[in-house]
């Protein structure tokens, strides 16, 4: 996928996801960060226009304001950055099942129009065909923060009519950001509401496993400002040092 | 007091066929130097507990050292599967593996549980998931207000390890950084190995350290380098390449057992 | 985030009449200008809470702030009663105080349960004593091996009150050497007041430290000798003499009352 | 209360309670320790034949070594010395109710022949004739370490027939050491083994609220060495200064 042409500076949809994603944080959101695309929308945002918004990692890291990309939640450099260290059964008890934590961001193999997850195998669980890595923090996190944000590529097999394995609920889920557009929850079923540019509403039909619910105001999501694609790339870059 | 051992005795010593043991290290100071000895020790039968269970894991599910895993999450952190763990659950590959997975919260709350001698822990969590008909979780309902909440069974493992900086002389020990689920991993376990960087003349207080006194460790034993290609804080960094490398290494069964073959039952414990 | 403002800002904003109230520091850093402002600010029916009530609790008891008092050891350590705190319960002066007691261990739980936003804590205590009779515990049952324990229910006060040495200022938070209790009481608290020796520009990591982030906390106030007569680790020691002395002052009604009006109603606030 | 013709030094009671209960620990044990006595005697131990006696006070301090004798279960050199502080949740969590403590020192208001005590009321619990401090950690110290040691002085007021009110259980109870004699449980009820230097048995019998059970071979204590004597004063003098 290529910018419109008013862009001077072209993307990709993975810029866009984690750019899309970045702005949904407000200044000031404490936000439960994983590793991967959320690592990358939450620290853009703190660049950018959230600069008060406290990332906490599941390895107990409260505040880390890391200069780079961690390449995992246990990097030493976020326990350097950190306002506070914790033990992972504190963070888990005190500060997430607390009700703490603004903004949970899940990624997942399945989702199904509820926001529902599986991550933890596709096929049967006795004899999966693929045993993925298993449920981690995601359990609680859907039930323990106030917003849930997933980050999902979207495709015909991981936007499914029906799950593998509940993994964890989607009743928090407020947004779903894919490589092709955003979903809100709109009357209990995830419905497609802003498209990216350059991608066609038919697209993301074609991407999804059930019969997907379109907003009748469907708008275009606004591409990456310069702003936004020079600090997410400056952020990478430095992630790969 | 603990006593301060080599590797390979604390492991003989400690460890037997069947025992159910946890090495922990929640994404850092992960103790693959003492997984590498289980799998020269050739143990077997063994209940694997790690909420996090990564390459040493995989190395140690792919020698046959397991029986079953008790778990949250198992990959490889930022670059994928575990092949090996996969090829066990999959195919039996070299045996079949029984699993028992929780999610994290569950799993730090077991553990908690268990370093309290509390027989269960309790969270709110596990509910609506398919999660609960595949683990052991029960139902407690709050004396108080009524209401209904997730108990999961502690964890008490035979043997805990764990990785740490330092310890002193007398087999006091000290970590710092991100210090996880490790102090109540040597707690709630009925045996314990700390395997550490250096032992040192004293310890000399640290922020955010978590010290360990003597008289709840059974052993310590040096192990510089133990943690890699984790890390240890203050002594060396995650080998990111090596985490790559072992996709590749880890997808295929022979190519996987010439390289623990070389590098792992080859070597020497410390 | 926290708001930096005067201690009696902090009060008048944040408590009112017959709120739930914790002030906690167990044996160090006890905020006694914060019970000062308290009883200045003429604050009534207070349901107060704190494993070891001691001066500043007396203090407040014998002016009247309390209806009820939720404690597990009340007392003047190393001295002996509190005089004002038996007056109350053995003759209802100045007011009748309800007592709910607990053990140590009973509250702690209670305390750790309340950050964790559980409704309960679990523990293996008070069965066969006779404070089951009297106090608010109930027994749980585990569904796992069928063992009975004691549920003690959750400890949420409205307001949460400690001191610590130093806040940032942002509104971050350190204290360090005996640290308590003091993290479970601002995070089970639905608002809190921090009393800090200082605001520093940069808080300074330190071994045995507990950090509280501001948005954990509602207000941070600058009180310095805020523990005094108790300690502050770094800033100035316990007040021994003063303990000793206090025995003589509050043993008599009048004395107590002149006492009080001198050194607490006719005092400013920080 | 003198010392016999043997003993080139005099000692008192108080002095005669902390040596007996001091000569109780055996070295490497892992002691509950609070203010008064109990702390005289530990430190007291640690002093002369149990260097290695760990002092655990319900402060969070682990493994202190305090020069003098600390004035509160709180004082900063406990915290300075330990060799862990932990909070106090922990404390009674992961090292109280795990059963890691060897030994526990309790004091009370009240003791009855079966080593259960009161440390909560005189009189009605309701309309008390004394309001005493109540339990504290005493409880869970009871049922929670191996062996509990009670220290405290011997009167018909404090030795009673039935306790007003049963703070904690006697089950543990190994030894009550007191200013006349030593207690230990026969046949599940305290009996007097041992009565001090220059107490005669009636004395004893005398201070007990109830029919004393007497041991056949009832021996003498040995009283203070002047190495004991010598450090007790030493530890007693910095304590004051």
């Amino acid at each position: 996928m290529t910018a419109t042409s008013e862009q001077p500076l072209t993307f990709t949809s993975d810029e866009m996801m984690a750019v899309e994603a970045a702005r949904r944080l407000a200044n000031g959101d404490v936000c439960f960060v994983g590793i991967g695309l959320p690592s990358v929308a939450a620290n853009l945002a703190r660049r950018t226009h959230a600069p008060n918004c406290v990332l906490v990692y599941e390895s107990g890291t409260i505040g880390a304001k890391p200069t780079k990309l961690p390449l995992s939640i246990g990097d030493g450099e976020l326990a350097e950055t950190a306002d506070a260290v914790v033990s992972v059964p504190e963070m888990f008890a005190y500060w997430l099942q607390a009700g703490r934590i603004d903004v949970g961001f899940l990624g997942a193999a399945q989702i199904d129009r509820h926001g529902n997850l599986n991550s933890t195998v596709i096929g049967d669980y006795d004899s999966p065909s693929v045993r993925l890595p298993g449920g981690g923090g995601a359990p609680e996190i859907a039930t323990s923060v106030a917003d849930v944000f997933v980050m999902l590529r979207q495709t015909p097999r991981a936007f499914v009519e029906e799950l593998d394995f509940k993994t964890s609920l989607g009743d928090r889920v407020r947004v779903v950001v894919t490589d092709l557009g955003t979903l809100e929850p709109r009357d209990g079923e995830l419905t497609l509401v802003r498209v990216h540019p350059g991608v066609e509403i038919d697209d993301v039909r074609a991407a999804t496993g059930w019969e997907l619910a379109v907003a009748d105001d469907v708008g275009v999501t606004a591409p990456p400002t310069d702003f936004e694609l020079e600090t997410l790339r400056a952020l990478e870059s430095k992630g790969r040092e | 007091m603990a006593e301060i051992v080599t590797l390979s005795e604390a492991v003989r010593e400690l460890v037997h066929d069947g025992d159910t043991v946890a090495l922990e290290g929640f994404t850092h100071l992960i103790p693959n130097a003492a997984g590498h000895e289980l799998i020269r020790q050739r143990l077997r039968e063994l209940t694997l507990v790690r909420m996090t269970p990564d390459l040493v894991y995989d190395q140690m599910i792919g020698m046959g050292v397991a029986r079953k895993l008790v778990f949250s999450w198992g990959g490889n952190p930022g670059v994928g599967s575990l092949h090996r763990l996969r090829d066990a659950v999959e195919h039996g590959w070299p045996a079949p593996l029984e699993l028992e997975e929780h999610s994290h919260a569950g799993m730090a709350a077991a553990y908690a549980a268990g370093a309290a001698a509390l027989p269960f822990g309790v969270l709110r969590g596990y509910a609506g998931t398919d999660l609960v008909a595949r683990t052991r979780v029960a139902t407690v309902t709050c004396p108080f207000t009524g209401e209904e909440l997730s108990a999961v069974p502690a964890l008490r493992p035979d043997v805990g390890i764990i990785h740490a900086q330092q310890a002193d002389r007398r087999g006091n020990v000290q970590l710092w950084g991100i210090t996880g689920v490790q102090k109540e991993t040597v707690l709630a376990s009925a045996r314990s190995i700390v395997t550490v960087e250096e032992v040192v003349d004293e310890l000399e207080p640290r922020p955010g350290a978590v010290v360990l006194p003597t008289w709840v460790i059974d052993v310590v034993a040096e192990a510089p380098g133990g943690a890699r290609p984790s890390y240890a804080h203050g002594y060396y960094d995650r080998d990111n390449e090596f985490y790559a490398a072992w996709d590749g290494i880890s997808r295929d069964r022979a190519t996987f057992t010439a390289w623990m073959q070389e590098h792992v039952l080859g070597a020497v414990a410390a």
